[in-house]
């Protein structure tokens, strides 16, 4: 049974699919979430004394923080699927995605500032980390207003796919480059993640959150991937006999 | 209740994070909904005026 | 020599401009592109340079395809668009110059003396471009015609802002292109004195 | 291959010779950006020599940028670009032409003028050679990255800021390891190899890859 995935590279096609795939993501998503931060914060055993309460913002810092680099990827694997197959529905994948990724790029940065403060008494403190992130903001946002500057959507879908492309081969460099800027000492570069020192019950709650992150992604990207269908698609007939228009 | 929301002393910090993070990631879906709605409005708009200019082109 | 043209469709944006065109032309023989203005003439013509990317259909040069060979194809072929192509600070002699040893062609400046004469510039060969009337700037753009060697011509609109004189000249040109064996593809409200074997014709409102 | 190479560079320097208020612009611009830090920060010798790196490199760094509309704007305007694009050399071989003379002409001159800057920054005349060394490195990557950003808006309005934003944050790891070996050469003992290295590293990588990715921006551009 070879899935016959051209069958919904056609706008027509991936519609009402997507239609059909958002509330089954969105239920998950709100399962998922509420259960990892439910799990974060009153299952957790007291190991941590009283004091150290706002440990959990890091459920919903790590999570967006890891949604925001994994959608870029996916954003630049739409756009070179788009680039191959010359299939229009991969390039409105990558422009739903775009901004998905950048609000979880600027709530993993708000988020961070808040834990910046608590845990290190300073609202930013250029660290690699999080730096990284504010660069990929404007990685995202250079996507983005490539994006609208470009009237012709065949043109601003390929372009800002050749520009993801080269922001997603620098942006190690840039990681790089951040972490170890004095390169004859250069720090170990795999500082430890967040994940070796965290209590097995906080990593649960830090893993289940991210999978509801990660379903309440695919539940906007496709809402919006249908709305840019529709505005895409609104001279065409299939448009015109959804049973949403009569 | 109350020591839940104090959050030992950071309830502002967690809560002010947490709470636009949430309050930004409801905002989303709503906003998406209501574009889809005036989208679909919209083309719905654009076929009836369609249909009209046809009608009194054949007429 | 031919150039084949297959089940060609081309759209800009969601507006499907034309599809499954095929055309076949041979040495010594002229196509006369028609349709109505945003009917993609146009288009047409620079997918056939291969500026444009269709969205199907194939497009063969002497039977390979030009995306797979694209010096064999760009060797041969002369692109005139609506724009000069000449850079302004440049005089006529530079500006041809640097445009054939582009495409590899090395031309000796008597050559194109000669062509800028034969076009009615003579004497203009050191005269900055920014300096010369729209209408000579377009004679500049022209006197290419006589220095290139590329058999396959692909002209849009050539005749457009061109006084009598000129008009009649670049008949002949194209005339004496396509008798010498070379192949012209134009759009034109011009008439092109050629006798009817020569001459296929291709309306662009039929494939919608 | 290489005759249309060397043609497309004269045409380009000739070009730039015939309007010279282009090329001063950019070199007077980044001159100007240094020379109003002191008035902003203060003259004390040890505070200007402490920014002196960074300060030359986001110069720099807006420097390039803002010149880098000009690569291809006029040659899309009078219609050469199309014939550039219909050539039987590989376009990035052309592309790598264009951009060269883009640096030959912004990024060079900086390389001249930073000695006045490392003056003006009261920097010892090792760490000017440094600077010089490191800009020579840098300030190719900067073309052969912008020109991608320039490929990538043509023709487009607001072009020359929409530039910048989409190529300022991928000049990040040249200007971090720039201005990084500009402070170490001030420490004195630092080994500035690796530095060096790295700068190289980049600058190898930018020829190969940038004026593929270019090109194929211009096709997309172009179109």
């Amino acid at each position: 049974m070879a899935i016959n995935w051209f069958k919904y590279s056609a706008p027509s096609s991936f519609y009402p699919l997507a239609g059909k795939m958002v509330p089954v993501f969105m239920t998950l998503a709100i399962v998922l979430t509420l259960g990892g931060l439910y799990w974060g914060f009153f299952q957790t055993p007291e190991v941590l004394s009283d004091q150290k309460q706002y440990y959990k913002i890091i459920y919903v810092h790590v999570s967006s923080a890891w949604m925001a680099m994994w959608l870029y990827v996916v954003m630049v694997a739409w756009a070179v699927l788009g680039l191959i197959f010359n299939t229009r529905v991969s390039y409105m994948m990558a422009s739903a995605t775009a901004v998905t990724g950048g609000i979880m790029t600027a709530i993993s940065l708000w988020t961070g500032a808040f834990w910046g403060q608590t845990s290190w008494g300073t609202w930013w403190d250029w660290d690699p980390r999080m730096t990284t992130q504010l660069i990929l903001l404007f990685l995202y946002i250079g996507y983005l207003a490539l994006q609208s500057s470009i009237e012709d959507t065949r043109r601003s879908d390929r372009a800002s796919a050749v520009l993801a492309m080269v922001g997603l081969a620098i942006v190690p460099v840039i990681y790089y480059s951040i972490n170890c800027p004095n390169p004859n000492e250069c720090a170990s570069l795999h500082q430890e993640s967040s994940l070796e020192r965290v209590e097995s019950n906080i990593l649960i709650g830090m893993l289940v959150t991210t999978l509801g992150f990660w379903m309440y992604c695919f539940t906007v990207i496709l809402m919006r991937v249908r709305n840019i269908i529709l505005r895409r698609e609104s001279h065409t007939s299939w448009v015109a006999r959804l049973e949403e228009m009569q | 209740m109350k020591e839940f929301f104090a959050m030992g002393g950071y309830g502002f910090y967690v809560w002010s994070s947490m709470g636009f993070a949430l309050f930004l990631m409801l905002l989303e879906p709503i906003y998406l909904h209501m574009q889809h709605k005036s989208i679909v409005k919209h083309i719905q708009r654009q076929i009836r005026r369609e249909s009209a200019r046809s009608k009194e082109n054949q007429s | 020599m031919t150039l084949s043209v297959k089940q060609l469709q081309c759209s800009r944006g969601d507006l499907c401009l034309f599809q499954d065109l095929s055309l076949e032309l041979q040495a010594g023989q002229l196509l006369r592109l028609e349709g109505k203005n945003g009917s993609g003439k146009t288009t047409l013509l620079r997918t056939l340079c291969g500026l444009f990317m269709a969205d199907e259909g194939e497009i063969l040069w002497r039977g390979e395809s030009i995306r797979k060979t694209p010096e064999v194809y760009y060797r041969e072929l002369f692109y005139l668009g609506h724009q000069n192509a000449l850079k302004l600070d440049l005089n006529p002699l530079e500006n041809l110059q640097v445009l054939s040893r582009l495409v590899g062609q090395n031309v000796s400046e008597e050559v194109i003396e000669i062509a800028l004469a034969k076009m009615g510039l003579a004497g203009y060969e050191d005269v900055p471009v920014r300096k010369l009337s729209q209408g000579q700037k377009r004679r500049v753009a022209l006197s290419r015609l006589l220095i290139n060697e590329a058999p396959l011509w692909v002209l849009d609109e050539p005749f457009v802002a061109l006084d009598v004189a000129a008009v009649e000249l670049l008949q002949s040109i194209i005339v004496q292109h396509v008798q010498d064996g070379g192949m012209v593809i134009l759009t034109t409200h011009q008439a092109v004195p050629l006798p009817e074997t020569k001459m296929q014709r291709l309306s662009l409102d039929r494939y919608v | 291959m290489f005759k249309s190479f060397l043609t497309l560079l004269k045409r380009d320097l000739m070009l730039a010779l015939r309007r010279k208020s282009d090329v001063f612009t950019v070199l007077f611009f980044f001159v100007i950006v240094i020379s109003i830090f002191p008035l902003g920060v203060g003259f004390e010798a040890d505070t200007l020599r402490k920014i002196a790196p960074g300060v030359v490199w986001v110069a720099a760094l807006l420097a390039s940028t803002l010149a880098l509309e000009r690569i291809f704007a006029n040659d899309f305007a009078d219609g050469t670009l199309e014939q550039m694009l219909m050539t039987p050399q590989p376009l990035s071989v052309l592309v790598f032409a264009k951009v060269i003379a883009h640096w030959l002409l912004t990024g060079l001159p900086l390389v001249l003028i930073a000695p006045l800057a490392g003056l003006q920054y009261h920097l010892s005349l090792p760490t000017i050679g440094t600077l010089m060394l490191v800009l020579l490195i840098g300030t190719p990557v900067l073309s052969m990255i912008g020109a991608i950003g320039a490929a990538l808006t043509l023709g487009l309005r607001g072009g020359g800021v929409l530039i910048s934003l989409l190529v300022l944050p991928l000049y990040i790891p040249v200007l971090v390891y720039g201005a990084g070996a500009i402070s170490a050469s001030m420490q004195g003992d630092v080994p500035l190899q690796a530095y060096y290295l790295l700068l190289s590293a980049f600058l190898l990588l930018a020829l190969v890859f940038a004026p593929w990715a270019t090109a194929a921006a211009l096709r997309i551009s172009v179109e």
